[in-house]
């Protein structure tokens, strides 16, 4: 049944692209159609993937269509039905957001908007496909599927040459991935016996070949979660697509991309050896740590928020690392809890990133500015925005009461378990990547408070920014609804967990420990005398002082009412926006310190006669310097040694054909 | 329910007791300097004071600034009530352990950058950007030591880990010796004491809390102000409690509890005198040479944490 | 076999009725009608062997079986629908004055006589007549390439003839030694060239010989092929020909000549015993593979660019028919079909591009979504699918090929999945640019044709998202008669 | 088996088989275009004669078409075809300059015995008292290729093409007796028709590059300049 709904589902998403072609003459009915088509399929994607999660069933269906002896094969447990949910949940959200977003391009017509919204479909389609799909060759199709169909929604606005190099670094790069991910189902397969989920999951591989095949996927999936170093792509595509795009390519494809890594690891290779675990555990935490570091350099809204999915796919991995040392080692309680968290965390960063991105947007559609240095003030222009992006800010900042603590809350919890392995490496290096955690939270904050405060507080820094007002209707509708749900899961912390808690049950044989002392006022993952958190309580607790605070200072507040002044200027005149600190002073003490993180170049042009003195900064990626573009000289340079071949000389030409006659006689004979 | 009364009493207690601390710091401070200095309890007096003090409101504030403050307190008390200060055995333990802790602080110290960004002002700026760098380094360190020290209890509840370390018989364990030479290094950046802030001056090339706070007044500044003090006073007692777990009461018994109350509030006195001690014998650092610090109680952490792994695992 | 008696007569007088008429208005349009029909008879030919199992005429000279009546299906279609497009390319060429009466005669008859000679190279039963057929489809094509008499095109057609005409005489002496060792286990004189008799003896051949033979066969045909070091022709032939051309040569004509390689392959394994053919296919195949992606980096003419990328790709199906093995041959026959489907709709709408930007250098065709949907629309939908993404029908046969090849050997798959990313670049960082950003000034509308494009890459999506089962059925047949044993 | 045991039908086509190859030879070391032209009509002269001696010792009388159709195409109708074209496009003259000239005979000398080393295997198969010839035509063959490299005129490229389709025709011939008739035929036309098309291109290159020098055919590459 929940299948059936998930087939509908995919139905509508292609339907929606349908639609985007067959009325791509009637832009404005075409856009409606197609994102309440959009709305639909989330909907039912959220329903039965919810049916399929509560009641953790597997269902099953075999398309008639692929290969005449490989069938496409669909299936849909609790895993696939999570992040179906998931999916189906920011798909809604992006629905509501998009019609009114994608407003200016119905009317400038400068790119036609069917193009957006035919893709978009496909894309969602395509993601919805990857968590059902139960066999290599339709899950290697509806994945190639997200990735195209998500490239041209990168490229959309084409005219751009950032949008250009982006869009084709992106794909560039899910080609790499997606060859990757095809090379590990291969290795099964040749193990196995056919390419279907089963047959895979039954193949037998001797512990090399496992961890090759660990490897491929790793590096594989690890291309499109984008974790560090594998991320370059990330911060370039986000930022250029349009916001709805971008909530939903950070929002929810990085997830798809860590469900396939579950689903290969756990499910299809299973045997999972500690080493693994070390590479994922280190790789996520480095990838917490230089996502963070980056973002915090980066003046670009969307850009920042897109160096932040980069940790938080990293706080993720960390979950999934620990959880496959801790199931490798013989402890599957403890890697209960860390896979709970790192699904958690998936769901969680869903929320609140896809609520940013739709904040960034709506800032940017007012603003039509990308450089938070010409932001400010828009919390008096735009309060419901203002509001939701702060929940935004303080759930991916992990602090309590909000979602995001909560998932960082356990990860922490699974980390702290270390002494369980009983010394070793495993116990040393599991508490230094918790501390990395810790400094990535530290940061976080530090980012957001940079953020929040340089875009939305004080002064506003530019002309379009005072004349910015509050977004549409729709736009603040699925703002809300996201800020909303990030401290619904905030709260509901018991309650996630339980219904998470059977996806560790089924790949690992046993869930947490905890879960069953935990009542809906308090979580205890492992026991309840180790440790617990009680988010409603803590919200209680809270409500409780404010309240206390309120009223006992309320009745002085009658008494002398609040004077309104303008704020002290030193005496140096009126306060100028350009005081204010901006992105890059915020940011200054923490560029000194960490200075080794990046590749920094500052310069300071003197004064001159006629302009004031010049300081300019570019903070860039070493790993981009390091890695990708020596790669891409490389390349260049042994295309132009091997252009000699086509040198266009014919006798030259005939010569090879001469030697290569000969050589192959020699070689026979 | 009893707990739960309890629970509120103690921290009724602690918040009443918070600016206690700080003017018995002050005092001590004085006395030590050859000062003629203000009472112990001068600090009730100025939150009296500012409590009538009329409010007055940039007016390029937004409500960030307004919230900010209850939300700061708000946070802080509950912070307090989490504490095991004086029993062990109350409800409120677990409702936050010593993660949550942290994440209760940061949710504060977040609001008040917030707050400091609000204005528009160059002081604010300035203000939260030292804040958030330096607690992005004294953050990790700090919640390092939690680590060692829930890894040695195997328990992140404060309460449970108080209670061990006071049943367990007297260990000398490296681990918790660097943990706690760290966390009280951390403490002293957290609270914003000599060498890393100065409470007490408003040189704006040095100061860091106090540039944040810069355009608060009246009822607004009382309630930052008490919350700072009631931070001190919660680093304060987790030191004492963690590393004199001695006196606090196990049980829920009306008698051991006032016993323990009297031995925190003697506990704290000393650390009090200790902090006055050290802040009169140094001077406070340059803002760039703080991180050198912090990395030092980085290092005495991961010190602890490896003795513990290397040292005390079996 | 009437119907390919009819497909060939009609080609036949096609080639005849174009060298008189050639230059009307209208001629386009019967070539068009003349092709509808050799693919007509084409379909039938189809469904009978489909029904009924391989034909052999009665003069022995014909012999049709599931291997190649599937490809003189698909020569019939991809030329076809190329004449579609050929109709108004050529118009429009003629418009600008780079051709004549005198040369659209030329053109008309030669596209005819370069069709005949496939369809005669395919059905022939004859390894002679093979030999004879494909080095006339040379002759054929060689006029074509120069046919604009410039400096380049005329470079370009001497290198075809001379490099091709050279490569093709090793095939000859190649097919003498075939003939030659057959001479000793074939009965009757004569007979020792006819597929029929030779497959049937092949165990029996002499393995010294045939394995001298096949050496001279693949570096003849794999000149033809396009293999890497005998490709340097290709790339010539095929960007300064009409592009009409262009597209069938890399439709038809390499997989013509491919097609005869694995013919001869499968007549030199079971005399050889070992795997020694296969694996000078592989070597090949992976040579090309890997050095026509890098070249793609380093294309400044659209279509040079795109007959790179058909380097590639019959390095990646002669890889696949070397290697062996039923998945790998499937995939390598499907991946005959949909390369030969998508890179003539690629050729077609290059076609368009070329024009609509006024010339072939890929730094000046910019913005083509924005100046000519259609054109920029198929053009880089084309290059998807040509880079194999699904759910176009190359992934699919791609995909079966490196299954395929990491059951077989493993770490070729490596060098085979970089040089599929090093391609892709290649590829896109300059296909990108032609259709996205803004369209230059001087752009002009023309009236392209793209319903060839549309058809065949409906086509090749149709093939991606699921194989009908009688083309499964059919492969499969195919299959177990290059390997002896199929997928299904 | 000896030379001495061989009757002197066989003697003559050994013989013959022998100066085949003596004349590709003298083609590589021709200079002068019309010399090179003579020297292949030679070839073919020698050729037919060949293939008639070989029908006769056979007994394969259908080889006497085979050798009249070589003795119309590369005797009479080539040769003649090209001295008109170096005449009408007055290249008679032109001297051919190769690299090392010597070095390039030496590597034929090696090509030669390298032929002789791969058609090993084929000889101990052959039934035909012949057999050794396999190996000439072989080199000869290669030689073609050779000629071809070593030369930059068209023309002279030309001329190496029809030697190497006589190394070809020579190894049907010794090897199998020629080959079916059809397919003899069908060779024969392709040959003529390609000798047409390069008298066409000779035209072309002529008129739009200038020079017959193939080495001036350089535009199309992907080196940059």
């Amino acid at each position: 049944m929940s299948l059936t709904v998930a087939q509908l589902a995919v139905l509508a998403t292609l339907l929606s692209s349908l639609v985007a072609l067959v009325l791509a003459k009637q832009p404005r009915l075409m856009v409606r159609l197609s994102f309440l088509l959009l709305g639909a399929s989330g909907v039912a994607a959220v329903w039965s993937g919810v049916t399929a999660l509560l009641s953790n069933q597997i269902d099953e269906v075999v398309l008639p269509i692929g290969l005449p002896w490989l069938h496409v094969i669909l299936h849909l447990d609790a895993l696939s039905g999570f992040f179906l949910a998931v999916v189906g949940l920011i798909t809604i959200a992006a629905s509501f957001y998009g019609p009114t977003y994608i407003r200016r391009h119905v009317e400038d017509g400068l790119h036609p908007v069917a193009t957006l919204t035919f893709f978009t479909g496909l894309f969602v389609s395509g993601m919805y496909l990857v968590l059902l799909s139960a066999d290599a060759f339709s899950f290697m199709i509806a994945w190639e599927l997200m990735s195209v169909a998500s490239y041209f929604l990168v490229a959309y606005q084409h005219d751009r040459a950032e949008n250009r190099s982006a869009a084709f670094v992106y794909l560039l790069m899910a080609v790499v991935g997606g060859a990757f991910i095809l090379l590990g189902y291969g290795v099964l397969a040749g193990f196995g016996d056919g390419f279907s989920f089963a047959a895979m999951a039954d193949a037998k591989l001797n512990s090399t070949w496992a961890t090759i095949a660990f490897l491929l996927a790793f590096v594989g999936f690890g291309l499109k979660a984008g974790v560090v170093p594998l991320h370059v792509w990330l911060p370039q595509a986000h930022p250029v697509a349009p916001s709805h795009i971008s909530a939903m390519m950070s929002g929810v494809m990085l997830k798809v991309a860590v469900y396939g890594f579950i689903r290969f690891v756990y499910d299809l290779l299973g045997g999972i050896q500690w080493q693994w675990g070390v590479l994922v555990l280190l790789v996520g935490a480095f990838s917490a740590l230089m996502g963070v570091l980056y973002a915090l350099m980066q003046h670009d809204l969307k850009r920042l928020l897109a160096y932040h999915s980069v940790e938080n796919l990293g706080i993720i991995y960390i979950g999934l690392g620990l959880s496959m040392i801790f199931a490798a080692t013989g402890h599957p309680a403890i890697a209960a809890v860390a896979l709970v968290a790192a699904l958690y965390h998936c769901l969680n960063h869903a929320l609140f990133k896809s609520l940013l991105f739709f904040g960034a947007g709506a800032v940017l559609e007012q603003s039509r500015q990308h450089d938070m240095d010409q932001m400010g003030g828009l919390i008096k222009k735009m309060p419901v925005t203002a509001a939701c992006f702060l929940v935004g800010c303080v759930s991916i900042c992990a602090l309590p009461p909000f979602n995001g603590f909560v998932s960082e809350w356990l990860t922490f919890q699974a980390a702290l378990q270390a002494t369980a392995l009983h010394g070793g490496i495993l116990g040393a290096v599991i508490p230094i990547t918790a501390a990395m955690l810790a400094l990535t939270g530290a940061l976080a904050i530090a980012c957001f408070v940079k953020v929040y405060g340089v875009v939305f507080l004080g002064l506003p820094r530019s002309k379009q920014i005072e004349e910015a007002r509050e977004v549409p209707f729709g736009m603040q509708v699925s703002q809300v609804v996201l800020a909303v749900l990030c401290l619904g899961f905030g709260l509901m912390s018991t309650w996630t967990a339980t219904a998470l808690n059977v996806i560790p049950q089924k790949f690992l044989g046993e869930g947490m420990a905890g879960i069953e002392s935990s009542t809906w006022l308090w979580l205890a993952p492992i026991s309840e005398k180790t440790a617990s958190y009680g988010a409603p309580a803590v919200l209680i607790g809270l409500l409780l002082s404010w309240t206390v605070a309120y009223l006992l200072l309320h009745p002085l507040r009658r008494s002398n009412r609040t004077r309104i002044s303008i704020p002290w200027d030193c005496g140096f005149g009126p306060l100028s926006p350009r005081m204010q600190y901006t992105t890059s002073s915020f940011a200054m003490p923490i560029r000194r310190v960490f200075s080794f993180a990046w590749h920094v170049s500052e310069r300071v042009k003197p004064a001159q006669p006629d302009r004031g003195p010049h300081y300019s900064l570019q903070v860039n990626d070493w790993i981009w310097l390091k890695c990708y573009l020596p790669v891409a000289t490389i390349i260049h340079k042994t295309a132009e040694r091997t252009a000699r071949i086509q040198g266009g000389n014919l006798r030259v030409y005939l010569c090879y054909s001469f030697f290569t006659l000969l050589f192959l006689l020699w070689v026979v004979v | 329910m009893t707990g739960w009364i309890l629970a509120l009493v103690q921290t009724l207690f602690v918040v009443l007791f918070a600016p206690f601390l700080v003017g018995w710091v002050k005092w001590v401070k004085c006395k030590l300097q050859n000062r003629q200095g203000p009472a112990p309890w001068q600090p009730y007096r100025d939150l009296l004071r500012l409590s009538r003090k009329q409010v007055v409101l940039a007016n390029t504030a937004s409500p960030i600034f307004r919230a900010a403050p209850y939300v700061v307190f708000g946070v802080t008390v509950l912070a307090a009530s989490v504490l095991p200060t004086i029993s062990t055995q109350l409800p409120t333990s677990s409702l936050a352990d010593v993660i949550v802790l942290v994440g209760f602080f940061a949710l504060a110290r977040f609001f008040l950058a917030l707050a400091g960004m609000d204005v528009g002002t160059a002081f604010g700026g300035m203000g939260s950007s030292r804040e958030v760098t330096i607690s992005s380094l004294a953050e990790p360190a700090m919640l390092m030591t939690f680590f060692t020290l829930s890894m040695y209890v195997s328990s992140t509840n404060l309460s449970s880990a108080v209670a061990f370390l006071s049943a367990a018989h007297f260990t000398l364990a490296p681990s918790l010796i660097f943990s706690f030479m760290a966390l009280i290094l951390v403490a002293v950046a957290e609270t914003g004491r000599i060498p890393i802030d100065n409470p007490a001056t408003h040189l704006e090339l040095t100061m860091i809390h106090e540039a944040m706070i810069l355009e608060y007044s009246g009822r607004h500044l009382l309630l930052i102000e008490w919350a700072s003090m009631l931070k001190l006073t919660l680093y304060s007692i987790l030191i004492v409690n963690l590393i004199v777990p001695w006196g606090v009461s196990l049980t829920l018994d009306p008698h051991d509890m006032a016993f323990a109350a009297l031995t925190v509030l003697g506990k704290v006195m000393v650390l009090g005198l200790l902090l006055a001690i050290a802040e009169t014998v140094q001077a406070k650092m340059r803002l760039f040479r703080a991180p050198q610090y912090l990395g030092v109680a980085f290092i005495l952490a991961l010190l602890g944490m490896m003795s513990h792994i290397i040292l005390e695992v079996q | 076999m009437t119907a390919l008696a009819c497909a060939l007569l009609s080609s036949a007088f096609g080639v005849l009725l174009m060298s008189v008429i050639g230059h009307w208005r209208s001629a386009s349009r019967i070539n068009l009608g003349i092709n509808v029909v050799t693919f007509g008879a084409a379909l039938f030919l189809a469904v009978g062997v489909f029904e009924h199992g391989p034909i052999l005429s009665d003069n022995k000279l014909f012999y049709v079986d599931a291997f190649n009546v599937y490809l003189i299906l698909l020569n019939a279609f991809v030329g076809m629908t190329t004449s579609i497009f050929s109709g108004p390319y050529m118009a429009h060429e003629r418009e600008l004055g780079r051709v004549g009466n005198k040369r659209m005669r030329l053109y008309h008859s030669m596209f005819q006589c370069f069709l005949l000679t496939m369809l005669i190279a395919l059905s022939t039963n004859n390894l002679g007549i093979l030999w004879v057929a494909i080095e006339a489809a040379t002759l054929a094509t060689v006029l074509l390439v120069s046919l604009y008499r410039t400096h380049e095109s005329i470079e370009a057609g001497w290198k075809y003839f001379i490099i091709c005409g050279v490569g093709i005489s090793q095939a000859l002496f190649g097919t003498i030694l075939v003939y030659f060792a057959a001479a000793k286990t074939v009965p009757g004189h004569g007979d020792g060239l006819l597929w029929t008799v030779l497959q049937a003896n092949a165990a029996h051949m002499d393995a010294g010989v045939l394995a001298l033979a096949f050496v001279f066969l693949l570096v003849g045909y794999g000149t033809k092929v396009g293999l890497v070091p005998l490709h340097n022709w290709l790339p010539d032939a095929h960007s300064e020909g009409p592009t009409p051309m262009s597209a069938i040569l890399s439709g038809l004509l390499l997989n013509v000549a491919l097609y005869a390689l694995v013919r001869l392959k499968m007549l030199v394994d079971p005399a050889l015993g070992n795997h020694l053919a296969g694996s000078l296919m592989m070597g090949f195949a992976l040579l090309s593979f890997v050095v026509a992606g890098i070249l793609l980096h380093r294309q400044y003419d659209v279509k040079r660019m795109f007959s790179y990328s058909s380097i590639e790709h019959m390095g990646l199906m002669t890889f696949a028919f070397g290697m062996g093995g039923p998945l790998a041959t499937f995939g390598g026959l499907l991946h005959m079909i949909v390369h030969s489907l998508t890179k003539s709709a690629i050729f077609v709408t290059v076609g368009h591009a070329s024009h609509v930007a006024g010339t072939q250098v890929i730094g000046k065709i910019r913005g083509l979504i924005r100046s000519n949907p259609p054109v920029g629309w198929g053009l880089l939908i084309g290059t998807c699918a040509i880079a194999g993404f699904p759910p176009f029908g190359v992934f699919t046969s791609e995909f079966l090929l490196f299954t395929a090849t990491i059951k077989a050997y493993p770490w070729f798959v490596l060098p085979l999945l970089m040089g599929l990313a090093v391609a892709f670049a290649g590829l896109f960082r300059n296909v990108q640019p032609m259709v996205f950003g803004e369209p230059p000034e001087g752009q002009h509308k023309v009236d392209a044709n793209m319903w060839p494009v549309v058809i065949h890459l409906a086509l090749v999506l149709l093939l991606g998202i699921s194989i009908p089962t009688f083309l499964a059925q059919w492969l499969n047949q195919a299959t177990i008669m290059i390997v002896g044993q199929g997928v299904l | 088996m000896l030379i001495t045991a061989l009757s002197l039908p066989e003697q003559v086509a050994l013989t013959l088989s022998a100066l085949i190859l003596l004349s590709s030879f003298l083609m590589l070391a021709q200079t002068r275009i019309d010399s090179l032209i003579n020297t292949f009509a030679l070839q073919g002269v020698l050729l037919f004669f060949a293939t008639v001696i070989i029908a006769f010792i056979s007994g394969k009388y259908d080889l006497l078409i085979s050798a009249f159709l070589t003795l119309a195409l590369k005797v009479i109708f080539i040769p003649g075809q090209l001295r008109r074209l170096v005449v009408r496009l007055d290249i008679r003259r032109e001297i051919e300059v190769i690299g090392k000239p010597s070095l390039i005979m030496l590597f034929a000398g090696g090509l030669v015995l390298f032929s002789y080393y791969v058609a090993l295997p084929i000889r101990e198969l052959s039934l035909l008292t012949t057999r050794n010839t396999i190996a000439i035509s072989l080199a000869v063959v290669l030689i073609g290729m050779l000629i071809i490299i070593s030369r930059r005129k068209a023309v002279a490229q030309v001329v190496g093409f029809m030697s190497m389709e006589n190394g070809l025709f020579f190894a049907a011939v010794v090897s199998t007796f020629g080959m079916p008739m059809v397919v003899e035929l069908g060779i024969a036309f392709d040959v003529l028709v390609a000798v047409f098309l390069f008298g066409v291109f000779f035209f072309q290159i002529r008129t739009e590059i200038g020079s017959l020098d193939t080495d001036r055919m350089n535009r199309l590459t992907e080196v940059e300049k």
